[in-house]
């Protein structure tokens, strides 16, 4: 089988989207927001509790979806808990320029993150890995939109 | 259904078809993709293109084109020509009394939101009701919610069964006085099923309604009679029967077509313009407003006859084969459910693979050369149905092969490897 | 200017077209009608395609076709690709600031009824006007007029004088808080007349008028500027610049397309649907309802990149040459009345001769191989301003040749022989 | 110059484009009918009597259009002065089956109407050869609705 695909399902994404951390609701949440993959019809949502220093003091998800979509949620809410709005701003961008193989420059360290680096090479399913980064930053910015990634 | 083993590979040999010499047709599915042979199984969502048809295209730009209906110049002349004779195909490929009952639209989504908007507004009163199938493709809900909501009337769904059939039962229930039409389609692009249009139309004719029949799916696979099976419109696309894309025809019962206000306003459907008001012209070209797409007309008709060529009876028995041949390898597997077990069922094989999402199966066999299609079909309420956000489709057309599905069963395997380990 | 006898042929023999070369790229136009080699003047209807545009659709089919936006697979992501890059040629062909500013559609028609009836249905209150100029083409008249019947609204015409050109004192005259929409060609089909569209628009943003622009004579012609113009929506038609039939743009303000309802219902074009109610996708894909015109929207990109390889500079100046070249002829003849005396006037003849029907004069000349349109043009009103039932057309593209017109002229000599030798 | 082309625009059709019979209006008219022709515009109305054994006491017309409408209508209205209904149809199936060339078995004498049969060669222009008939057949028949040549 391709490597790619190996690279692309790697155990720790397999296992993430069978178990996924944060998953459920969160009743305290102070925003919230929806995302949908018109792709595939999946769809995710989202609740978040940001305190007055726009640090993120926990953080949850509810949904389903595909492994892609589901480790990239699962991974994204434990890297997300303790960081700032800016912080976790800063973190998507350097994912995104990873995931989509425009990040210019030396490669930055995006943690745990490196391991939905395979989906670089399969730019249809960028939209997966991104679904959940989307509604958090809607989330965090209180747009009430619902998103999608179109 | 026989278990895997027996299965008649000679039967299937010795088919009316033969998958290879048909492929030759088609220059695309020589491609090679990641270093594979193309296995093309996305044909419900559009199939591909038989040298045939972009022959044709080439041709009518090389030979013929110019603007149609009101020149006197020889080009006019030759173009018009085409372009009606096209009519005429299209006219005989669904059975047509009269080739005026035949407008040429851009495909199935604007045929139905052709029939809904003009007829809809027409007949169409508060408290109307419009029966739609939990079947449907989006295009044959979404514009009748539209002019629903315009007209003050309503939407009501006729609901399926677990097999994907519609419950005959509730279909009467839900005919009554106050239904002005009926939106079903003749095959679920989602499950495969085909409806007894016939016997619900003569259903919906008792009580007063018209029955609008999307056979987007239908036209690739089977042999439409519109007279036979007494509809009173009936839309499908070119794009999924061989021919060109940006092409579909409507067909409307004359006398309802007469009725109708136009659609679209614009040169070619009219008689005369003034300021102080315009007379349309007859029909089919009061539906015809612009430009039409002439190269693709002609491409369509192309389409047709390249269908007539291979003959509907070999293309139906072609395509049962593979479907009952993916049916039968799928028994080997504990772990596919299969979406769509109606006993009429066309070449659609929807399907599920326990702890794998559908998405991510489109993915693996797509490395292996194997196109087929994930996710919601724009059938969301089929999806909710079964309860499940999205499957996995294979669909057939004349030039797939029994190696086609094996193809797709091995590429199956590796999404099990990489998942289940 | 100047009369027949100083005709400077050499001026025009160094223009930056070679008209010889460009014509190889266009098969057509070594056709033989009626043993005459063809001359093709009826470019406003609609233009020849070159090679280029021709060879992309094969290449399309050939190596790229499948269903797009919602396949995971390698095919499905190739058309997608080519589809939105042909969304992107058409972004930069009309200047516009985003991508989703443009939607596809089947042409000039389409995209004026798009904008009549979901701008239209949404803006339009009983006593609102639409401004419309005399000089219409039906395509931007009837649309007008049947939205206008549906909210209560009002068409008004902006008169023209005899010359062609829009008055502008009657314009600001019929301004006012009322006017709801403006209505106006960039090039009028039937006289060659190019508006002062950025100058118009200005008048009516000062009164809230939106400004929708008709552009379907112009893009052949002209360099288009949605920022510049400062239009609210502008839209074209692809097989009137070198691009096939079927596919045309509509380009609109992304705030004013982000409000309007959606135009047709089905695939694509939703978030998500179910029976009680249906979520639109953004723009541009809520007004792209059902499998788009793939193949033609790629055509039509090579079409764009087929002029810019051109320049419309050098585009503009050789039909401009043609055009000077053919007024200059006609002063020969006391029997020829032009139609469209502009100073701003982009590639249009159109004419008659004293004492022959413009129908008559059609047929004649197309037997030795001319094709000139005959007729109304689809601007009925303008006919009634001159007071005639049809005029004679001869209209340019890249691919004319002093030549042609020389052939053109020639053949109108016939006509006078029969009706007055 | 091409043979056809002389054949279509004989001196006769000429003559009577340029200074058509029977033209005008008819004030006792019992039954009229307006025809267009879409392809370019052109407008022609039909008056005529008919007396009640269905002959034609008189026909006029008026309108305008190009040289071989204008004499086909002229050649008509000279013909069907004094014929029943019956016969003006009969005569202009002979005469469309001309001028499409769809006649099959002996050419029958169709008079005068002879000199439109040129228009055979020119498909395009059937229409303007039979605009005026399709009008006076909806005049004789009391069709109200306008006639047109699509
Ligand atoms: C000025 C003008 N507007 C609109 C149209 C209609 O364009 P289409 O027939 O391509 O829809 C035309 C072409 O006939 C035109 O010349
Ligand atoms: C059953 C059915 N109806 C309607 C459509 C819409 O057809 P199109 O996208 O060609 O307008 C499709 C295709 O996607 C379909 O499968």
């Amino acid at each position: 089988m391709m490597d790619d695909l190996k690279a692309l399902y790697q155990e720790v994404i397999i296992d993430h989207s069978r178990s996924p951390r944060n998953f459920g609701s969160l009743e305290s949440a102070n925003c919230s927001a929806a995302g949908v993959n018109p792709l595939c019809g999946d769809e995710l949502t989202l609740h978040c509790i940001l305190d007055a220093d726009e640090i993120i003091q926990d953080i949850r998800f509810v949904g389903r979806g595909c492994a892609i979509s589901l480790a990239s949620a699962s991974i994204m809410t434990e890297m997300l808990r303790g960081k700032t709005k800016t912080e976790a701003e800063k973190l998507f961008d350097q994912f995104h320029a990873r995931v989509t193989g425009t990040a210019d420059g030396p490669l930055v360290d995006i943690g745990k993150l490196e391991v939905l680096s395979g989906v670089r090479e399969f730019p249809t399913r960028v939209k997966c890995a991104t679904l959940a980064w989307h509604t958090a930053l809607a989330a965090i910015n209180k747009t009430d939109e619902q998103v999608t990634t179109e | 259904m026989q278990s895997a083993l027996t299965i008649d590979r000679e039967r299937i040999a010795t088919a009316a078809i033969d998958p290879t010499a048909i492929r030759e047709q088609f220059p695309i599915l020589s491609e090679i993709v990641y270093g594979k042979n193309l296995v093309y199984l996305d044909n419900a969502a559009s199939s591909q293109k038989p040298l045939a048809v972009t022959q044709a295209l080439d041709k009518y730009y090389a030979s013929q084109h110019a603007n149609v209906h009101r020149g006197v110049h020889a080009l006019s002349d030759r173009a018009t020509e085409a372009y009606e004779n096209a009519r005429k195909l299209a006219c005989q490929f669904v059975n047509a009394e009269h080739v005026r009952e035949i407008i040429f639209v851009r495909g199935t989504t604007e045929g139905l939101n052709l029939v809904a908007s003009s007829y809809g507004r027409h007949r169409l009163k508060p408290g109307d009701e419009i029966l739609v199938s939990e079947m449907e493709h989006h295009s044959n809900i979404v514009p009748w919610q539209i002019i629903a909501e315009q007209t003050g009337s309503r939407v009501r769904m006729i609901p399926m069964d677990d097999s994907g059939q519609i419950i005959q039962e509730e279909y009467l229930e839900l005919l009554h006085e106050k239904t002005a039409i009926v939106a079903i389609t003749y095959v679920a692009n989602s499950l495969g099923t085909v409806n007894p249009i016939k016997q619900m139309t003569q259903r919906a004719h008792d009580v007063g309604a018209v029955v609008v029949v999307d056979a987007a799916q239908a036209a690739p696979h089977l042999e439409i009679d519109v007279r036979e099976l007494e509809c009173d419109f009936l839309t499908l696309s070119g794009h999924k029967m061989y021919g060109p894309t940006g092409i579909g025809i409507l067909y409307g019962r004359e006398e309802l077509l007469d009725a109708m206000p136009p659609y679209q306003g614009g040169g070619e459907m009219i008689k005369r313009v003034t300021f102080s008001g315009s007379e349309y012209a007859e029909i089919p070209h009061k539906f015809e407003a612009g430009t039409p797409n002439i190269a693709d007309s002609v491409g369509f008709g192309e389409a047709a006859k390249f269908m007539w060529n291979i003959g509907f009876d070999a293309i139906a028995s072609h395509e049962h084969q593979l479907l009952e041949y993916c049916h039968e390898r799928a028994e080997e597997f504990s772990d596919i459910r299969i979406f769509g077990m109606a006993p009429q069922k066309s070449g659609v094989f929807a399907f599920e693979i326990d702890g794998i999402h559908a998405h991510d199966i489109g993915t693996i066999v797509d490395r292996e050369g194997v196109a087929i299609r994930v996710g919601h079909h724009c059938a969301m309420p089929v999806m909710r149905h079964f309860n499940v956000a999205a499957t996995a489709r294979a669909s057939f057309a004349v030039y797939n092969s029994i190696e086609d599905i094996d193809r797709l069963f091995d590429a199956l395997d590796n999404a099990r490897e990489l998942f289940n380990g």
